[in-house]
Formats: structure tokens, C-alpha cells, sequence
């Protein structure tokens, strides 16, 4: 679960981390009310989870109550533009209200998880500001890097060898080991896999704070902190996203790619190598699906009615490996299911194999489906059978 | 000989008294596996259905049995605690059936239990065909032979063994080392162990878009098994970039993370790349004529 | 720092370890206000650090203002009854009120530092409510222990073990992990050195509670939490201990036996060795004294005035062997101590030997000093000055 | 060779410029120990006032040095920090000379820092007379020879190793490991490495009232340490009991603790206890003799 700004913010103040003073703001007449209250000039920042807002005109200054709800307004007006990733842009539902700084420099600093040492790296580069990517590419020896032995865990020494070797100005030597300290705590506590502060800024009155913040969350540790549900709920998912929710999948399971072959595999490898095979059988993919285990009547019919009713699938090519999944209760849930349903029919390729495959097989021609013997072979048909119909 | 398991290994099974961990002991077992006992907290002194001893703690499961391997099969939450239990009681390998266990346990788990060989977690086990089995793969469709697999994905490992067996390429073993961020066993380790081990002869990387894994893994190849006959697969080509773990996971990897950087890894370490599983039996006999001859 | 029990349950309570409802009283009269709004039985509490308040009659049953009133009153009217550690007693100067626990069953478990292992260890015993050296001495097998590994931390599976391994009633299995959990968290967060719940009960309705609490904090950690300022000034010192303090020295430098022969050595090996040197010369010793390092004149004159203003010393037998404390400034302030004490002068015997001992001995030398070669030859000089004086 | 530390050791110093660490760097050279550098966050690329590289950070130190020892002068909330990051820049020998670090820290560290040797915290360091001293013990009063000796106390060794080299005893290496309740190098850890030590001849075990170091480094010399000369002195036999770590500390401890309890302990392991440390000499001399006779 990425985080918005203002909820990154939220756990750095609790966490210790110097933040601007702001307000989160739902209208513009909100904003409009804390700008007549708070003379001077203030930055209002769009709240959405997608990057690049700067360009997009999302961040705006504004001094007192009538430039405070214009400006709110031509900010919330227009969603995020698409880009290849949010192919529909982002709807901007509120704003974060905060200090102007008066910065003198920036620089980057993160914590996230390393999956090569198995352990978290903290990363810090007095190239802040920019996309890390950019950095990256551009100045790779400029940032700086600790892998953070978990037994020990973070020790000031570490952000002390951080700002030696990226180099970073002197002004923030004294407070970056206390801040990397308070960003690690917030990293492990709250299971987060990334945690960055970009840019940490250095006021020109000597003070290091975190201009933004950027938390992705664990899904899996969510169940630590009741406070992330509440969260949850207002964090935008996308539409697949969605979907894959009410269809009772986890929210990585769906996604769409507009062609006419529906696919569904029990493991996620196994749905890639489908999609794949179905690709290299010179079909179009109507969507990834990862049916996960125990699939069940209700799970087979959710996954069926979720492709058919919103992809323009032509076939549904369902192709079980039985491990934890059973062939037989799969093939109990196809059967089930597709008596059951109450959406369109489309034409099944079914390949099911492994664990109890031999049940499995005949409860499918029991109900009049006769399964094919290998994934390179159902693909094939299903993607004959979407070209033909 | 196999890696990290073979007939002689003693494993117990926590969380044995659960409905998959009973069910799977039954498989295990079925497969020839020397399940000795399991764990349930409060059970302790009764028979699992198996009629396997259930103990309260790993430590009197050990004590008891001598147990060196376990495979645990407990709920998320708990999953962290259980891989602890084991290496405090001397467990020295134990697999991680659970998915869903949060990053930083794992993380925690890894760093701190130091000499004990952890796979998984979100893993199907491994299995060391025609000897023993710890996990949850479908023994049946493996044979006994010299082809070692890694694979990160599940159902995938068990779409390829079917396609090698097919072919009459038996394996040495077989491991899902699971698809989480962080996990205990990573193909590098994997390879280094295969390296050592007399049994193997050929080796087959099911890899997977993400992380640089397979980058290392042909790293080491190239480094380490250039005579050694070696397949790649890496599944989910045809998928457009996803969301990504975010901008400071995607330095770290640098430009890996994307089919096109793990193909490369591979053909530069002088590993062919099947274009599908079903690809890679005449890929890896190809490429063991190549070498022998 | 050792905790009374109200502090140690106010720790208790803040790391989520269930303890009784319960008032802490200064006064009998605040007893009685609390006992009149809460009706029912209550327990009335000596806050001591002494052990044994039950055998000394400094823990009543009380119900209503009246009862409570008088007996408040009772316990508060004299002191714990001294033994040898504590040959003054202990002044009662409060009161724990607590809710009277209708117990089933009582166990121990405590969480302390080992020196073997380096590690902190677990300990849980089924018998409850006595003693823990008792237990140790009756039912050695009885008590459960597990070395916790650092790296690793609490897990719950160490509560289980112990749960098991110490036969523990069942009541208690399902909550001893969480307690434990809890009990590590304020060991470890608080810097304690000994975190001890005895008795913990299992009421007759199935909860599982800390009846007592016994928390030893580490003095050089205190410096972590500014609330434990405000609690060692509520701890009582014992004398020796207040007088070290106002000496400036640390609270167990300084402790008094009677004798004529007063001692002051750098280091606490040597302070002892040296009391052992005086004991086999034939001394009664008057006191042990750790200069500590850095021994300037301050330091010097405040410690022979804590001496020879209280205790019997006929004689004043310095011993310093030189490492970080360089003779020629021990000697300096040796010098300038005696010139500017306003306290009643007694025979000194010097012994001055190690880092810069030339220098050192120059500076006695012109002031009239003459110091003695060893250990011994100067233990023995005290001693015959002692007696002869 | 001496234990831990010869004149080849390439030691720096973290807090080389505060005023501890410098005074005693100065020592240290003098003695003749490699001091290679040292440390001080903001200060790299300076000079000590002894002319030794002063660097940020101790990996830049290691780095620029080869430095594989370190002594540690830093107040007592940042000494855990600095041990951390010794361990983590490869630092294999640690002497922290600080007093009053936590002991939570020291736990902390010992804990998660497997491979590196600490001496202390809480003590004067090491010597191997003659050759180097890492510490603040004065050189002067040593003298190189055959006896190892190992104390829990500071001051109090120096008193015992003036009666040796007066005595006409040399020492091969003398350690003081420290008086808190948790150090990372106990009696036991000392005896092993001077059991392995072909210079050392004979031993001198300086122990004090308190814990069960002494008890531990009996059973340890009664199984591997019979041919050994050794003597022991026990400090603060006339101490009366004092305030105890509590209740808890005396389980683990058993009737451990008491002068009684150790002197038994060593007169059951064969060891002569000292009753003065100027009975030290002409004890360990009679040991020497009778067990080469």
C-alpha cells in the first residue's frame, strides 16, 4: 500500500521526523479558511499517489483566502494526466496545505528493502529533488549506500558514514544520523518497504526537514496497525485493483490488457507463463489472473464473471497445476460454477493437472468438459477459438 | 547425492495438527519422507492422524527425535515466531510453506539465525525425487535424475519437472525458493550448493520478471558452472511493467528487474533462454550433447 | 535503581502487563478518601524496597474509611524491621490501595542480565509467591530459563517453551507469551537489569496478572528516560549512599564498618584489596572508599572529609596506583585537599605508585609527605598509627 | 607469541582528539603499539596532535590503514555505537576503555557482533609487555615473560603485575577484562586463548567478589589447564554482602558469588589462592616449580 503525502507526514511527525508545518485540506474552501487564518505564503501540494505533479501544475503557492480557494480549485479541477502506468491520470480528491521553506539545499535519503543481501539498505545522495531514477543514471557514484544488519539494526555510525560518503553538505551532518534514525524506526515499526524523503531539505536557517514523503506499506503487515485500514479505505485503487477486490482476489491478482483470450492460473508464475503461451500461440491476452489457491465454486465463478463481464475475452482458458490446489476440488468448482452462473458464456479450454488430477479429469467429463493435456496445446485452442468465433 | 535433503533426513512438521500441514504430512509421508513428529502447542502428547508424535515445542521435538529438518505450515503472523522456534531448538534447514508473511519478519528471521538454511517463505518446499519430499509438490509427477531446478514460482516448477520427466530427464532436487521480496534461499545459494553436488549434472532456472535474482544467479554461472549444462525460463515476458516496488527499490536493482536485463544476464553467461516451458527438455539436451561432446 | 512496586507497576501498566486496579496513597487520610468512594476489600500495601512486608505486618486487608484510615495508620507508624543490608530498617512513607485478587493459582517469572551467557534470560516457576532463592534452594528443577539471543529478541515461541518446560497450569499458557513479550519490552526499552513479576496469579476467573512487581533499573541507562529523574528523587538512599552522593561520588563508592582505619583507593578492586591488605594487617577497617579516576583536589578533600566527619578513622591510608590517574595530580590534590579542609585533621599514609609516580611523589615530598612504598607496608602503617593513636 | 595483540597489531583510536584518547594515544606510541590512526566524525583529514590521519569514519580508517584493532575512548551513550561500527568497518579486536556504558548496550553488541574480540567495556585494556598496549595501562611496570594474567579489575592488576616483574616475573599478556555485569571477554575467553599461547608458562587468574567468573574459569582450568601454573587472588574477601543485582541474579548464580564459593572452586581446580596480591610472586614461583619438578 503506497501512502499519499500526507499520510507519509503523519507517521513521520509520529515517528520524529521534522516536517513543514501544514493542514490536509478536502475543498477549496478549506484551504481557503486556513489561508485567512494564517497569513503569508503557503504551498499547496496535490494529493495523489502518482509522481511528476510538480510539471502537472499540482503544487501551487498561494497567500490568503480568495488565491487559497482559486488556486485549490484549478488544482482539484483536472485529474493527474495519464501516463503509461495510470492510463486514466489520477483524480486529485484533497490538498496538503504546508510551510513555504526557504531552502538552501537538497538531498535524498530512503530506506527500503534489498531482496540481493536480504536485508534494508538506507541510501542517501546530496542530489535531492529529482527523480532517483535520474540520479541514478546520471551521478550512479553519488549515492551512498548502508546494508543494514538487522541483528544490530540502526546505529547513528550509519548515518554518519552516509553523509560522509555522499558527500553531503556539512549543514546536515548533525541531524541526518537522528533522522535516519526516526525513518528507520518508522521503516521497521509500521513494516514498511520503502521509506524515502525526497528532497530532504537544508533551510537556509540551518534546519534539515523532510520537504516530502513517500511510505509504501506491507500489504502483509498491514494487520499490525488498525490505524492502515482506515487508510486504506481512502486510498485510491485502480480499476483492476478494484475489481480484483470485489471479486474477493488480492489486489495484484487482475489486471487487463484488452485482448480476447481470458486466462486464469492457479500461481502467479503460472498465470505469466500462460499469458506468454498464449501470446506466443499469436493470441491477444484479455487479462492476467492468479486464481491463488482453493479455488472453490464461488472463487471459479467470481474469476469467471470478473473476465467475461468486464474484458472482451472470447474464450477462458483455465489452466490448474495441482499442488496445494486440488485437481478435484478445482474441477468441482468449474463444474459448479459455470452451473451457476449467471453471466455470459463464453467457451472454456480447461487444463488441469497434478494433484488429483485423475478425479479432477473426471468430474469435468462427467459434466461434459473434456480438459486438453498441455498448456502450449490450450493455448493454442483458445486462442483458435477466439480468432474463429 | 542430493541437496539439503535426502532419505535420511529427519523432519517434523509444525503446525502438523492444521488442516494443510495434516494433510501434506500425509503426502510427505506417502512420498517416503522420514516425518518423525510434529509441533502444536498444546497438543503435545498426543498422535497426529498419522499416528506421528505431536510435541508441544520444537525443542522437545528435537530432543525427542533428532529432528534436523522442518517444514512449517502455520498462519502469517505466526510464521516469523515458528522459523525462531526452529533455530533456537537447532533446526538446520527449514522450509516455509506460509504465504503472506510479512517482509520484515522475514528480513528479521534471515539476519538473525545465522548456519540455518531457510526456504520460503510463500514456497512449494523441494523435493529430492524418489527420496524424500518436504513441502507440498506433487510427487508424482517428479522422477529420480541429475537435472537440479530452482524456481521461483510454484505451479510453474511443477509445469516444467512434468515437461523434464515427460522427456525422461530425471532430477537430483528441485526447489521453489519462493516469490517474496525477501527470502531465505535465493538461486545463487541454490547454484552454489548444486555446484557441489556430484548428483547434478545439468541445472534448470526458472526465473521470474523482478528483482535481479536471475542477474546474480547468471552471475554466478558465469563465474562458477561454466561447464555445466543450464536452461533458463523467465516467466511473465509478455507482461507490461507493473506497479513497481517504487523509485528506491528500482536503483537498488539498477536496470534489472526487466526480462530484456535477465535475458541478457543469461545469454552472457552462455545459458539459453527457452521461450517456453515446454521449450526447455530439448533446450537442456541440446545443450548437454553440446558440452559432453 | 531498584523500583518500589507502585513504580514498577506504573512501568508495568505502560508496557501492557495486566496488574491489579490499585491507588497509590502518601497519606492514611487519602487511603480512607479512596476506600469510602470504593467500597468492597481492599489491600493496603507498604511501599518499601525492603523484602518481607508480609511477615512484618505491612500488608492489611482493609474495607471503608474508617478501617482503612487506621490501618494506614498502623503500617505507617513504624518502620520495616531492620535486617543485616538493612541494619536501620526502612522508613513507610505510602501505600499501594489495591483491588484484593481472588487468586487460584500463583507462578513466578522474571527477566534478568547473565553474565555467563552475556544474554538476558527468561526464568518462569510454577511455585509462586515465596522467595525465588527459596524455590532455587527446594525445587531447583523447578525453574524454567532461556538465554534469549539479542540479535533475535522476545519471541513468542520463548514464553511457550517456558510455559511448558515449567509445567506452568494450563491457565496460564494462553497469556504467559504476551506477558513475556511485554516483560522483554520493558526490560529492554527501560535499560532494566532485573524485571521480576512474584507472585503472578491466575485469578479464580481465569486472568493472569502481576500481584507484585520488582524492577531494578541500570543507573549508567537512566540518562534515557527524564521520568526516572523524578523517581530517584522519591528512592530512598541509604545513608552511605546519600553521603557518597553529596561527596560526588557514585552512589556505591562510599560504605562505612566501624573501624579506625579509614581507606581511600582509585578503582574498586583495589579499594578492596586494599580494606583486605588493612583486615590482614590487624585493622578495623572504617570504611571503603572509591576514589574513583581523575582524583583532583575536590575530589580528594570531599572524600577525606566524608571520612573523617563520618567514621571513627584515627587514620586516613591512601592508596593509588596510577593507570588513567596520574600521580602527579592525585598528589597535587592530595596536597591542596589537606591545606584547604576545614575538617578534623587525621594522620595520612600515602602510598603512590604508577603512571607519572616520580612527579607524583616530588609533590608529596615538598609538602612535607612521605609516601610508603606498597600496599602492605602502608596497611600495616595505618593500622599501628590507628592503634597507637 | 602473546594473546590478542603483538607488535605487528594495527590499532586505531575512535575519540583519538578528546582528551582521554589523545593523552593515552601519546602513551600507546610510546610503548611501541602501531597505532595507525584514528577517528573523530567531522575531523578527517586532520592531523592528531601525535601526527597520526585522522578520519571521519572508522571504514575510511580501516580502509586507509589496514587497521585491525581499536580502542575506544567515547563517553558512555555513544560507546555501543562505536563497537557497532568497528564490527561493521571489520574491526576483529575491540578494547573499549569507557565506563558506565549501559548494559543493554553491551548485551546489544556482544549479541550481534560474532567474530569480534571485546576486551571491556569498563576496563584498562590489554598488554603484551615489551611489544604493544592498547589501553591505559601504565607500560612502565611490565616486563616481558611467560605469565598470562587476567584481571577484572584496573588498578588492582597494576598492583599485582608490579609484584611480578619485581619478582623477576615477566608477562606475555596481561588483560584486564573489565568489572561490569556484562563484558565481551570473560575469564574463560582469556584462559582458552592463553591455553593455545606458547609463550604463556603460567597464569594469574585476578578475580573479585561478585557473578561466576571466577567458578566458570575453574571448571575451565580443572578440564583443560591441569599442567598450567596458575594462581588466583580473590578481591574483596572482607567485603561484607552487599546490595545483590536482586533476587533473580542470585538464582542464576546458585550459591555462586561468595569468596567462599570461588576459592573453593579454584582449590578444587588445584589452583592456589593468594591471600595478599603480594603473595602472588612467591605462589606462582612454588607452582612453577613443583609442577616442572
Amino acid at each position: 500500500m503506497n501512502l499519499m503525502e500526507y499520510q507519509g507526514k503523519e507517521l513521520f511527525r509520529r515517528s520524529g521526523i521534522p516536517i513543514p508545518r501544514s493542514q490536509h485540506c478536502t475543498t477549496p474552501e478549506a484551504v481557503g479558511d486556513f489561508l485567512a487564518a494564517n497569513p503569508g505564503e503557503w504551498v499547496l501540494k496535490a494529493q495523489v499517489l502518482m509522481g511528476g505533479r510538480g510539471k502537472a501544475g499540482k503544487i501551487k503557492f498561494a497567500t490568503g483566502r480568495e488565491q487559497g480557494i482559486a488556486l485549490a480549485r484549478e488544482i482539484m479541477a483536472t485529474p493527474m494526466p495519464p501516463n503509461r502506468q495510470n492510463p486514466k491520470g489520477e483524480a486529485i480528491n484533497s490538498l496538503l496545505v504546508e510551510e513555504k521553506l526557504s531552502i538552501a539545499k537538497e538531498a535524498y535519503c530512503a530506506i527500503t528493502v534489498d531482496r540481493a543481501t536480504k536485508r534494508p539498505v538506507a541510501m542517501v545522495s546530496k542530489y535531492g529533488g529529482m527523480e532517483i531514477e535520474e540520479v541514478a543514471h546520471e551521478h550512479p557514484e553519488s549515492i551512498a549506500k548502508f546494508f543494514i544488519d538487522t541483528a544490530i539494526g540502526y546505529s547513528p555510525f550509519i548515518g554518519r558514514e552516509l553523509a560522509f560518503a555522499s558527500d553531503l553538505d556539512p549543514g546536515y551532518r548533525k541531524q541526518l544520523p537522528a533522522i535516519l534514525a526516526s525513518l528507520y524506526h518508522l521503516f521497521f515499526e509500521y513494516g514498511a518497504k520503502l521509506v524515502e524523503i525526497n528532497p530532504l531539505a537544508l533551510t537556509t536557517d540551518g534546519r534539515v526537514i523532510a520537504s516530502d514523503a513517500k511510505v509504501e506499506l506491507d500489504d502483509d503487515a498491514l494487520f499490525k496497525h488498525k490505524k492502515f485500514a482506515e487508510w486504506h479505505a481512502v486510498l485510491p485503487l485502480d480499476e483492476d485493483e478494484q475489481l480484483a477486490t470485489e471479486a474477493g482476489l488480492g489486489i495484484r491478482n487482475f489486471r487487463r490488457f484488452g485482448g480476447t483470450v481470458g486466462t486464469m492460473a492457479n500461481g502467479a508464475g503460472l498465470a505469466m507463463a500462460t499469458m506468454d503461451a498464449v501470446k506466443f500461440a499469436g493470441g491477444e491476452i484479455a487479462n492476467f489472473l492468479d486464481v491463488g489457491g482453493g479455488a472453490n465454486a464461488e472463487r471459479v465463478r467470481n474469476c469467471y464473471e470478473l473476465v467475461v463481464n468486464h474484458t472482451p475475452a472470447k474464450v477462458f482458458f483455465i489452466n490448474i497445476f495441482g499442488g496445494i490446489t486440488r485437481g478435484d476440488e478445482v474441477a468441482k468448482g468449474i463444474v459448479e460454477a459455470l452451473r451457476t452462473t449467471t453471466s455470459r458464456k463464453v467457451p472454456l479450454v480447461i487444463r488441469l493437472t497434478g494433484t488429483n488430477e485423475e478425479q479432477g479429469r473426471k468430474i469435468l467429463a462427467d459434466a461434459g468438459m473434456t480438459p486438453v493435456e498441455t498448456m502450449d496445446e490450450g493455448a493454442a485452442q483458445a486462442v483458435r477459438i477466439a480468432a474463429g468465433a | 547425492m542430493s541437496i539439503y535433503l535426502d532419505k535420511n533426513s529427519k523432519v517434523i512438521v509444525q503446525g502438523i495438527t492444521g488442516g494443510e500441514g495434516s494433510y501434506h504430512t500425509g503426502r510427505m509421508l506417502a512420498y517416503g519422507t522420514q516425518i518423525v513428529g510434529g509441533v502444536t502447542p498444546g497438543k503435545g502428547g498426543q498422535k497426529s492422524e498419522h499416528g506421528l508424535p505431536v510435541f508441544n515445542t520444537v525443542r522437545e521435538a528435537v530432543e525427542a527425535t533428532g529432528a534436523t529438518h522442518t517444514c512449517i505450515f502455520v498462519p502469517p503472523p505466526f510464521a516469523g515466531d515458528a522459523l525462531f522456534e526452529a533455530y533456537e531448538a537447532g533446526i538446520s534447514f527449514a522450509v516455509c510453506i506460509t504465504e503472506g508473511v510479512p517482509v520484515h519478519d522475514v528480513m528479521s528471521v534471515v539476519g538473525a539465525t545465522p548456519g540455518m538454511q531457510i526456504i520460503g517463505p510463500n514456497c512449494p518446499g523441494l523435493i529430492s525425487p524418489g527420496r524424500a519430499s518436504i513441502g507440498i509438490m506433487p510427487g508424482h509427477i517428479f522422477k529420480q535424475g541429475n537435472v537440479g531446478l530452482i524456481s521461483r514460482s510454484g505451479t510453474l516448477t511443477y509445469e516444467v519437472v512434468d515437461g523434464l520427466t515427460r522427456a525422461g530427464l530425471g532430477q537430483s532436487t528441485c526447489v521453489g525458493i519462493g516469490g517474496d521480496p525477501i527470502i531465505g534461499t535465493t538461486f545463487v545459494d541454490c547454484l552454489r550448493a548444486f555446484a557441489n553436488d556430484e548428483e547434478t549434472k545439468a541445472i534448470v532456472v526458472c526465473g521470474e520478471i523482478g528483482g535481479s535474482d536471475e542477474e546474480d544467479a547468471a552471475a554466478f554461472i558465469a563465474e562458477h558452472l561454466r561447464g555445466t549444462p543450464i536452461v533458463a525460463f523467465i516467466g511473465g515476458r509478455n507482461a507490461p511493467p507493473g506497479k513497481s516496488l517504487g523509485h528506491a527499490g528500482a536503483i537498488i536493482s539498477g536496470n534489472f528487474g526487466t526480462p530484456e536485463s535477465k535475458i541478457a544476464a543469461f545469454k552472457q553467461a552462455g545459458v539459453p533462454i527457452a521461450e517456453r516451458p515446454s521449450d526447455i527438455p530439448a533446450l537442456l539436451k541440446k545443450s548437454i550433447e553440446s558440452l559432453n561432446s
